[in-house]
C-alpha cells in the first residue's frame, strides 16, 4: 500500500533531531501539490477505480500536510502545533485505511456487478444494489471529510494544526499554514464534486447503456464492507476513543510526553468529546425530522399517488441520455482549473446548416502516470507563467501540454483581449478582480521580503501590539 | 446549572427558528418597493411553508431513498450549524474550539446530500443544477476559509462565537481595512451560498437558468417545506456571521441584543433586495471570476492582518 | 444605482386597489353580455345564425352559452330588437360549467373553493400553467397578473415552473390533441390537493378552434374544473375576480358604480 | 411590374390573378428553377402545396424581391401516385420548413432534403403515409423520432418542454450539451397544431375572420390585416383611406406593445429587475389603448374585410395621442436606464450570434433578420395601405446578438410612437366600413403585413364559384425558428432563455 511510504517517512523522522523549519514547509507545500492535483485530477477521471486512486494521491497529500504542520512544530518548539500534525496525520491514516478501503471494495462490487467501471456506462445502481449504495455513500462522505463521519475527525485535526500554524511567527511558516487551510478546504469542496459526481452517476438516477444487469453484492462482501463502515461511523462519533490513542504514535515520532498531547489537543481544538454530542444532537435531529416528515404525509390523509415519472416538462418519451453524465457535471469545475489541469476535448462540432455527425470525447492527460516529478515542476512552471500572465482568468480551453512559445503568449493576448472587453463592458468586478490581484501581489511581496522579517521565532504571545 | 442554560436558551432558540422566513419577506417587499408594487404580504413565507406541510407528496419512479434523505439531512444539518453560529448574542448553545471547521463542513454535508437528491431524480434540469451547485460551492469554499483565517488571526480563536465577539472589535479598531474586506468576500459568499442575484435568481422560472431552483423541480409536500425552511435558514445563519463580523460589539444583555441584531439582519436583507434590484444576474461562466474576487478579497485581507499581527 | 432609484420615483407605485378600489374600463370594453328575452321577437333567429360558435340557443327560453362565447359584435349587431347587449361587468367566472349559460337572470359567480381545499391552499396558492393549443392571447393576459398593476403575488398567489410545487393548473387553449397527454402528464405531477382552472372560451368548450378534428374542445372531460374564467380571451380583471372568489377574496358582490352600465 | 421573367408571374401584395395565369414548370425543374430565381435577388417568401382534383399536388412558390416590391410566383405539378421531385432545401436552406410542411400535408417526398423530419405532427390529409415513414396519425406524440445526436458517451441531452417554465406556448427544445455549452440545439413544435388552415374555410364568415386573428394572438392584427388585405383583393374592393390608417394605428399599437413587453421580459431573463417591472406594465397600457379602441385589448374584432368595425373620433384620438406622448416619454426613458446598464449589456452583447450570410441562407425575416443586418420590412419593401402614404424607415443593427435583436426593438419602438402620434393627429376622412361584394372565382391574391415579428402572408384561392376554397397562411416565425437553433450553438445553456426572447418566435404561428 502507498502508505507503506508514509510509514517510512515518519519512522526516519522519529530517529531524526527535529528538521529545520524548511523542510517541514517543503513537507507542507508537497502536500498542497498532491492533494490539490491529486483531487484535481480524480475529478477528471472516467473510470471508478483509476478515480479512487488519485483520491489516495489527495489523501497522501492531507497526510503529508499534517506531517509536515507537526515538523513546523518541532521546527519552532510548539508543542500544540506538533501534536495536532502528527495527530492529524495518523489518525488520516487510519481514516483513509478505513473508507478507502470500503471505497475500493464497493467499486468493486459495482465492477463485479456490471462489468464495467466506466462511470458514464453506469447509472441507477441504488436500486438494484441498495446495501451497496450505502456503503459506498457513507465511505463518500467520509473521504470527503463531512461530519459525523472519521474524515471529519482527521481533517479537523489537521486544519486545527493548520490553523494554529497561521500564527507560528515566521511570516513563511504562517504563509504556508495559510495557504494549507485555503487547499484543504479546496480539496474538501473538489472530493465532494468528485464524490457527488461518482455517486449520482453511479448509483442514482436511470441506467444508462452499457450496464449489464445488475447482480446483487455477494455476502461476504457486504459483511466486510459493514466491518469498516461501522468503524467509519464509531471513530466520528467517537473520537474521544480514538484521538488519545494517536497519542502513542505521535510520541514516538515526537518527542512528546504523553501528559503534553493530551493538555496540547484542547489548547486549540475542544476536547474531541464535543463532536460526540454534536453528533448526537446531528442524529437526534434527523431522526426528528424524519418522523414530523412522515407524520405529516400520513396525516395529510392524501393517499400516495402511484409513483409518476421524474418532471420532463410534459414530454412523453424520456431517455437515459437526458440525465447528466459525469464529463459533463465537472467540465465547469475543470475548465475553472485549466491552468493546472489542461482538461482536453476532442470536438467535431456542427458547423453546417444541417448539421452533420459530431462527437465529442474529452481527455485529461495523467502527468504523473510518465514521470513522478514533471508535475511538480511543470505546476510550478505553470504557477509561475499563471503569476506572470494572470492566464487563469482567460487561458484556451483547448490548450495543449506541449505549450510552445507562441501559443504561451496566447493567454495573455486572450487576457489583454478579455480585460479590454470587460473594460469596455463596465464588468467591474473584472476589473476590482485585477486590480485587487495586483495589489495582494505587492503586498505579498511587501510582507514576505521585507527584510528582517525571516529568522525571527517570537512566542505566540508577542502576535499584536508588541513593539518590534 | 447547563439545564438551566438550557431552558433559557429555549425562547432564544424559538425566535431564532421563527426569523428566517421573515428575512426572505424584507428581500421580497424591497424587491417589491423597486418594482412599484407591493408585493407578497409580510406573512407569505409562513403561508408558503404551512401549506407545504400540509400538502400532498409526488415521487417519481426513478428516486431512491437519497432522494428522501436529501431534504431531511440537509435541514438537520443547518440546524445543527445553528446551535454553533451566535445569532442574537455572542452566545452558542453548543460552539466550541475548532467548530468554524464543523460549521463549514456541515454547510458542506448539507450541500452534498441535496445535490445527490437533485441527481437521484436522473433528469438532466437537477443535473445542471447539481453541477453548478458544486462548482460554486467548491469555489466559495477557499474564500470562506481564508476569511476564517483572517478572524482567527485576528482573535486568536477557533470558536465561532469568539471570532464574532468581543476580540473582534478590537481587531477592527487595528486592521480595519482588512476587516473590511472580509465583510465584503463574507457578503459574496453569502450571494452564492444563498443563491442570490447576481449569482442565481430565485425569482426566475426559467430551469435553464438557474442553480437551486433547479435542483429542487421534483420535490414537493413536506419535503419542499423542509427545503424552503432550509434555505430560509441559511440566509440567517451566513447572514448572522456577516452581520456579527460587519458589527461585532460586546454581548449587552439578550433583550438589547436580540432587537438590535435582528434589525441588523433586516437591514442586510434589505440590502440583498437592493442589490437584487440593481443589477442584472451575471452569465453563469462569469460567476467563477466573482467568487475568484471574493478569494482576492479575502486574500488580501489575510496579508494585511499578517502584516499586523507579525509585525 | 441613482438613476435606478430615480426612475422609479418617475414610475411611481402601480399597484391597483382593487378588488377595494375598482378601476373604469373603457366604454367599448365589452364585458359579460346581458340578454333580455323579454325584447325578443316571435320566431326571430337572427343571433343564432350570426353567432360563429352556436354559443346562443333558442329552444325555449334563448340561452347564451359564456363558454363558447367568443365576445364579437355579430349577434348584437344581428338583434334587431336590442335583446342582446354587452355590459362593462368584468365578473363572470364561474365555478360550474352550467352556471355558464345565461339566461335572462342574474349569473352565478363563481364560489369559493370547498372547505378542505380552502383550509390549505386559501393563503398560498401556487399553479402551474399549461397552454394547450391556444393561440397564445390568454397566456399572455394571465402573464399580465405578474406585473406590477395587478401583482398576483400580493394575493398570495404565484405562477411556479414545476407542477410538483404547485397546487393546480391554470389551464389554456382547446387542448389540441399534441398537448393531450403532456397536460395529462402535468396533472398528475401536482401534488394533492389540486385545482384546475380554465381560463379563456378555447379551454372551456374550444373556442374558435371547437370541433377542429385536431382539437379535444377544452378541458372538459379531460379534468375536473375547479374555476372557468370565459373570454376570448379574458380580460386580466376576469381571471383575478375569478381566482380570488376562489380563494374566497371576494365574497360580497360589490356595488359595481358604473361598470355594469352600457 | 416590370422584370416579368418566363416561368414566373409577377404581382403585388394585394393584387388578384386568375390561377390559370400562374406559369407551371416541371417539376423535375422547379428547385432549379427556384435558385435561379435566387439567383436574381429573390428571397424565398413562401411554398406550399395544394391538393389536385385528382389526388396529385400543385406546387406554388413565391419569391420576394424587396427592391422593387415585387412578389414572382410560380407553380408545379406532382401527379398522383408520384409525388416526389428535387428538394428545393438541398441548395437553399430556406425551403426547410415549407418543404417538411409538404411532405406532412401531403405526402409529397422532397429527394435530398437533409432534414426531413415532421414539422406540426399530424397526418397527411389523405391518410397516406409521410415519407419519413409509418407515422401514427391517431396517436400523435411529437418528438418521438430520432433527434440529431451527437455522438460520445460523455454528452448529455437536455430535453426542455412542452410543458416551459412561465407562462408560455408548449415546444420542446433538444439540447446536446456538454458541460454548460450547447454543442446543438433542435427545436421541435407542433404542440400548438389546431387544424387553423381548414377552420379558416369555415362557412361562417365572422368565424373565420376571428380564426384568422387567433393564428397567434399576440400578432392578431397583423394576421387579420394580412388576411383582410387578401380578400379585399379577390373581391376587387377599395378600403377607405381613414380604415387604411385605423389599421395602421393598430398594427403599430400592437408592435408597441409586443416589443415593449419582450424587451421587458429579456430584462426579466436576467434578473434586471426595475426595467422588468416598468416595462410589463408600460405593454400594458399599449394594449389598454387598443382596448379602447375595439374593446379588446389584442384587437380583436377590428379588422374585417371591407375596412374596420370601430372608428376613432376626434376627441378619442386627441386623448390618445395625449396619451401616447405620456406614455412615450415613460417608455424611452426605462429604454434608457436599460440600455444604460453595464451589467445588462453584458449579457446581451455577443451572445447567440448570427451572421448575416447565415440569416439570410435561411431566409429569415423580421426584426431578428433586421438584427443580422438584413433590410426587411413589409411596411417598406411591399407596402399596401397607409404605408404606401406614411413612410416608416427600417431599423437595422449588424451584429446579431441578443443585443442586436433587442437594440432593432428599441429603435422600432421609437418610429411606432412617432408615427402614431403623426397619423393619430390628421386621420383621412371616409367611410371605415364597407362590406366587400362577392370573389372573383378562379383567382388567386396574396396579403401581407409586417408584424411584430415580420411578414405574415395571407394567399387565398377561390373557386369557380367564388368561394373560398383554400386559404394558406404562413407566419413569419416559420422563416425564423431554424434561425434560433443555430444562434444557440457553442452559447452557454443558462443563456438560453434570454436569447429566446430575443427571438420571441411564435408557437402558435408555426403550428397553426
Amino acid at each position: 500500500m502507498i502508505k507503506t511510504g508514509i510509514y517510512g517517512l515518519l519512522r526516519v523522522l522519529s530517529w531524526l533531531p527535529p528538521l529545520p523549519r524548511t523542510c517541514a514547509l517543503v513537507m507542507v507545500a508537497f502536500g498542497v501539490v498532491s492533494g490539490v492535483l491529486g483531487v484535481l485530477y480524480a475529478l477528471a477521471q472516467h473510470d471508478l477505480k483509476r478515480l479512487l486512486a488519485y483520491h489516495s494521491v489527495e489523501n497522501i497529500g492531507i497526510i503529508g500536510m499534517g506531517i509536515g504542520m507537526g515538523m513546523l512544530g518541532g521546527a519552532l518548539g510548539k508543542p500544540a502545533l506538533v501534536a495536532l500534525g502528527y495527530g492529524g496525520a495518523l489518525l488520516h491514516v487510519l481514516n483513509h485505511a478505513l473508507f478507502k478501503g470500503l471505497l475500493f471494495l464497493s467499486a468493486g462490487a459495482v465492477i463485479q456487478a456490471t462489468g464495467t467501471g466506466e462511470i458514464d456506462r453506469l447509472g441507477g445502481l441504488a436500486r438494484k444494489t441498495p446495501v451497496n449504495a450505502a456503503f459506498f455513500l457513507l465511505a463518500a462522505i467520509s473521504i470527503c471529510g463531512l461530519p459525523p463521519l472519521n474524515g471529519f475527525v482527521g481533517e479537523w485535526i489537521v486544519y486545527g494544526a493548520l490553523f494554529e500554524g497561521t500564527r507560528s511567527v515566521p511570516r513563511l511558516s504562517a504563509g504556508v499554514s495559510a495557504l494549507g487551510v485555503v487547499s484543504l478546504a479546496l480539496m474538501g469542496g473538489l472530493a465532494l464534486a468528485c464524490f457527488v459526481k461518482v455517486f449520482g452517476v453511479v448509483f442514482l438516477g436511470k441506467e444508462r447503456t452499457g450496464t449489464r444487469v445488475a447482480r446483487a453484492t455477494p455476502g461476504a462482501m457486504r459483511a466486510g464492507m459493514g466491518v469498516l463502515a461501522v468503524l467509519c461511523v464509531a471513530i466520528g462519533v467517537l473520537p474521544g476513543l480514538i484521538v488519545p490513542l494517536t497519542g502513542a504514535g505521535v510520541q514516538v515520532i515526537a518527542d512528546l510526553g504523553p501528559m503534553e498531547f493530551e493538555r496540547a489537543l484542547p489548547s486549540v481544538l475542544a476536547p474531541a468529546g464535543r463532536l460526540s454530542l454534536l453528533a448526537m444532537v446531528f442524529f437526534g435531529l434527523i431522526a426528528t425530522l424524519a418522523v414530523v416528515r412522515r407524520g405529516l404525509i400520513q396525516k395529510n390523509a392524501v393517499a400516495l399517488p402511484s409513483p409518476v415519472a421524474t418532471w420532463g416538462c410534459g414530454y412523453a418519451a424520456a431517455t437515459p441520455r437526458m440525465q447528466y453524465t459525469a464529463s459533463s457535471f465537472a467540465w465547469s469545475l475543470l475548465s475553472s482549473f485549466r491552468a493546472l489541469l489542461c482538461p482536453e476535448r476532442r470536438l467535431h462540432a456542427p458547423a453546417a446548416v444541417f448539421s452533420e455527425a459530431a462527437h465529442l470525447e474529452s481527455h485529461t492527460v495523467d502527468m504523473a502516470e510518465q514521470d513522478l516529478f514533471a508535475p511538480l515542476f511543470r505546476a510550478a512552471s505553470r504557477v509561475s507563467r499563471m503569476i506572470q500572465t494572470l492566464s487563469w482568468t482567460g487561458e484556451p480551453a483547448m490548450e495543449r501540454r506541449s505549450a510552445r512559445a507562441s501559443e504561451r503568449l496566447r493567454p495573455f493576448v486572450a487576457v489583454v483581449v478579455g480585460a479590454t472587453a470587460a473594460v469596455r463592458r463596465g464588468s467591474i468586478h473584472v476589473y476590482v478582480a485585477f486590480i485587487a490581484f495586483t495589489l495582494l501581489v505587492v503586498f505579498a511581496i511587501e510582507v514576505w521580503v521585507a527584510p528582517g522579517a525571516e529568522g525571527h521565532s517570537a512566542p505566540i504571545s508577542v502576535m499584536q501590539g508588541a513593539p518590534q | 446549572m447547563t439545564v438551566l442554560r438550557a431552558i433559557g436558551a429555549v425562547p432564544e432558540a424559538v425566535a431564532v427558528l421563527a426569523l428566517p422566513p421573515m428575512l426572505l419577506s424584507i428581500i421580497a417587499k424591497t424587491k417589491a418597493w423597486f418594482g412599484g408594487r407591493d408585493g407578497p404580504p409580510w406573512l407569505q413565507p409562513y403561508y408558503d411553508l404551512m401549506k407545504l406541510l400540509r400538502k400532498g407528496v409526488v415521487y417519481s419512479r426513478t428516486t431512491t431513498w437519497v432522494f428522501r434523505a436529501g431534504p431531511i439531512v440537509n435541514l438537520a444539518a443547518l440546524l445543527c450549524a445553528a446551535t454553533l453560529i451566535p445569532v442574537f448574542s455572542d452566545d452558542t448553545l453548543l460552539g466550541f474550539g475548532g467548530d468554524v471547521i464543523l460549521i463549514a463542513y456541515l454547510l458542506a454535508l448539507g450541500r452534498m446530500l441535496t445535490v445527490l437528491a437533485a441527481m437521484d431524480t436522473g433528469s438532466s434540469f437537477e443535473g445542471m443544477g447539481a453541477s453548478r451547485e458544486v462548482t460554486f460551492g467548491t469555489m466559495s469554499e477557499p474564500a470562506l476559509f481564508l476569511s476564517f483565517v483572517v478572524l482567527a488571526l485576528a482573535t486568536k480563536s477557533l470558536s465561532l462565537a469568539e471570532m464574532l465577539g468581543a476580540p473582534l472589535q478590537a481587531a477592527w479598531g487595528d486592521v480595519a481595512p482588512a476587516m473590511l474586506l472580509v465583510v465584503a468576500a463574507l457578503l459574496i459568499v453569502l450571494l452564492t451560498e444563498t443563491c442570490r442575484v447576481p449569482v442565481d435568481d430565485p425569482a426566475t422560472h426559467l430551469e435553464l437558468t438557474m442553480i437551486h431552483e433547479v435542483m429542487v423541480l421534483d420535490h414537493s409536500g413536506p419535503d419542499f417545506a423542509y427545503i424552503t425552511y432550509a434555505a430560509a435558514l441559511k440566509f440567517l445563519l451566513l447572514g448572522s456571521i456577516l452581520v456579527h463580523a460587519a458589527l461585532p460589539h460586546a454581548s449587552w444583555a439578550l433583550w438589547i441584543d436580540a432587537p438590535l441584531r435582528v434589525v441588523e439582519l433586516a437591514v442586510l436583507a434589505m440590502l440583498v433586495g437592493v442589490i437584487e434590484s440593481s443589477l442584472a444576474r451575471l452569465r453563469l461562466q462569469r460567476v467563477s471570476l466573482l467568487l475568484a474576487g471574493a478569494f482576492v478579497l479575502s486574500g488580501l485581507a489575510a496579508v494585511l492582518t499578517f502584516y499586523r499581527t507579525h509585525a | 444605482m441613482i438613476r435606478i432609484l430615480k426612475t422609479r420615483l418617475r414610475q411611481g407605485h402601480r399597484t391597483t386597489k382593487f378588488p377595494l378600489e375598482l378601476p373604469v374600463l373603457p366604454d367599448r370594453y365589452r364585458g359579460r353580455p346581458v340578454l333580455d328575452a323579454a325584447k325578443c321577437a316571435e320566431g326571430c333567429r337572427d343571433c343564432a345564425a350570426a353567432c360563429p360558435t352556436g354559443a346562443i340557443t333558442l329552444n325555449g327560453a334563448p340561452k347564451l352559452d359564456l363558454g363558447r362565447c367568443l365576445f364579437c359584435t355579430e349577434c348584437v349587431d344581428a338583434c334587431p330588437d336590442g335583446a342582446l347587449r354587452y355590459s362593462r361587468d368584468y365578473r363572470m367566472a364561474a365555478s360550474r360549467r352550467e352556471d355558464l349559460v345565461l339566461s335572462s337572470g342574474e349569473m352565478r359567480l363563481a364560489q369559493r373553493m370547498a372547505d378542505d381545499l380552502y383550509r390549505v391552499l386559501g393563503r398560498a396558492l401556487r399553479l402551474r400553467e399549461v397552454c394547450a393549443g391556444s393561440c397564445n392571447a390568454c397566456d399572455l393576459d394571465t402573464n399580465v397578473l405578474n406585473t406590477v398593476g395587478w401583482d398576483l403575488s400580493r394575493f398570495g398567489i404565484q405562477f411556479v415552473a414545476s407542477p410538483r410545487h404547485a397546487d393546480g393548473l391554470v389551464v389554456t387553449g382547446a387542448i389540441s390533441r399534441n398537448m393531450h397527454h403532456a397536460l395529462l402528464e402535468t396533472y398528475e405531477a401536482v401534488p394533492k390537493p389540486r385545482i384546475v382552472v380554465a381560463v379563456g372560451a378555447c379551454a372551456i368548450s374550444g373556442g374558435p378552434f371547437r370541433d377542429s378534428p385536431d382539437v379535444l374542445n377544452g378541458v372538459e372531460g379531460i379534468l375536473p374544473v375547479d374555476l372557468y374564467v370565459p373570454g376570448c380571451p379574458p380580460h386580466p380583471l376576469t381571471i383575478l375576480d375569478g381566482l380570488l372568489r376562489l380563494i374566497g377574496r371576494i365574497r360580497e358582490e360589490p356595488a359595481l358604480h358604473g361598470v355594469t352600465q352600457p | 411590374m416590370n422584370g416579368t421573367r418566363p416561368g414566373w408571374l409577377a404581382l403585388r401584395q394585394g393584387q388578384a390573378v386568375d390561377v390559370s395565369s400562374i406559369p407551371l414548370v416541371d417539376a423535375d425543374d422547379f428547385a432549379s428553377h427556384m435558385l435561379a430565381g435566387r439567383g436574381r435577388g429573390g428571397r424565398l417568401a413562401n411554398l406550399f402545396g395544394r391538393r389536385l382534383p385528382d389526388g396529385g399536388v400543385r406546387l406554388f412558390a413565391f419569391l420576394a424581391f424587396d427592391t422593387d416590391a415585387r412578389i414572382e410566383v410560380c407553380a408545379a405539378d406532382l401527379p398522383h401516385g408520384k409525388l416526389t421531385y428535387p428538394s428545393v432545401t438541398a441548395h437553399w436552406p430556406a425551403a426547410q420548413a415549407f418543404e417538411r410542411e409538404l411532405a406532412e400535408q401531403y405526402g409529397v417526398f422532397p429527394v435530398g432534403h437533409a432534414w426531413l423530419k415532421p414539422l406540426r405532427y399530424h397526418g397527411t390529409d389523405d391518410g397516406s403515409a409521410a415519407p419519413w415513414g409509418p407515422f401514427e396519425a391517431s396517436e400523435p406524440i411529437p418528438g418521438n423520432y430520432p433527434f440529431y445526436r451527437v455522438e460520445g458517451e460523455e454528452v448529455h441531452e437536455v430535453a426542455v418542454g412542452p410543458v416551459h417554465a412561465g407562462i408560455i406556448e408548449p415546444g420542446h427544445f433538444r439540447f446536446q450539451c456538454h458541460g454548460e455549452e450547447v454543442l446543438h440545439l433542435e427545436v421541435v413544435l407542433g404542440y400548438q397544431h389546431r387544424g387553423i388552415e381548414r377552420l379558416l374555410l369555415h362557412p361562417n364568415a365572422t368565424r373565420s375572420a376571428i380564426v384568422a386573428e387567433t393564428i397567434a394572438g399576440d400578432a392578431t392584427v397583423g394576421h387579420a390585416l394580412a388576411y383582410c388585405t387578401a380578400l379585399e383583393a379577390l373581391a376587387g374592393a377599395r378600403v377607405s383611406l381613414r380604415a387604411s390608417a385605423l389599421r395602421g394605428i393598430a398594427l403599430e399599437l400592437e408592435r408597441l406593445a409586443n416589443h415593449v413587453g419582450d424587451l421587458g421580459a429579456l430584462c426579466t431573463d436576467v434578473a434586471f429587475l426595475p426595467a422588468s417591472a416598468y416595462l410589463g406594465r408600460l405593454r400594458g397600457e399599449y394594449l389598454n389603448l387598443t382596448l379602447e379602441i375595439c374593446g379588446n385589448r389584442f384587437g380583436r374584432n377590428l379588422l374585417r374585410p371591407g375596412g374596420v368595425r370601430f372608428d376613432i373620433s376626434t376627441t378619442m384620438a386627441d386623448s390618445m395621442r395625449e396619451r401616447l406622448r405620456r406614455l412615450e416619454r415613460e417608455t424611452l426613458e426605462v429604454l434608457d436606464l436599460m440600455f444604460s446598464q453595464s451589467s445588462v449589456l453584458a449579457r446581451f452583447e455577443g451572445t447567440g450570434k448570427l451572421s448575416e450570410e447565415r440569416a439570410d441562407e435561411i431566409g429569415m425575416v423580421g426584426p431578428a433578420a433586421r438584427a443580422c443586418g438584413l433590410r426587411r420590412d413589409v411596411r417598406c419593401d411591399h407596402p399596401h395601405g397607409v404605408f404606401q402614404f406614411s413612410h416608416i424607415p427600417i431599423a437595422v443593427e449588424t451584429t446579431g446578438d441578443v443585443y442586436a435583436r433587442a437594440a432593432v426593438r428599441w429603435l422600432e419602438v421609437q418610429r411606432s410612437l412617432e408615427f402614431l402620434v403623426e397619423l393619430l393627429g390628421n386621420k383621412p376622412e371616409g367611410p371605415v366600413f364597407e362590406p366587400i361584394g362577392r370573389l372573383r372565382p378562379n383567382a388567386m391574391a396574396l396579403g401581407m403585413a409586417e408584424t411584430w415579428r415580420g411578414e405574415s402572408m395571407h394567399v387565398a384561392f377561390t373557386d369557380e364559384a367564388g368561394k373560398l376554397a383554400f386559404l394558406k397562411v404562413k407566419d413569419p416565425s416559420i422563416h425564423n425558428w431554424f434561425g434560433l437553433a443555430l444562434a444557440l450553438r457553442g452559447v452557454a445553456i443558462s443563456d438560453f432563455p434570454v436569447c429566446n426572447k430575443s427571438f420571441n418566435l411564435s408557437y402558435a404561428g408555426h403550428d397553426l
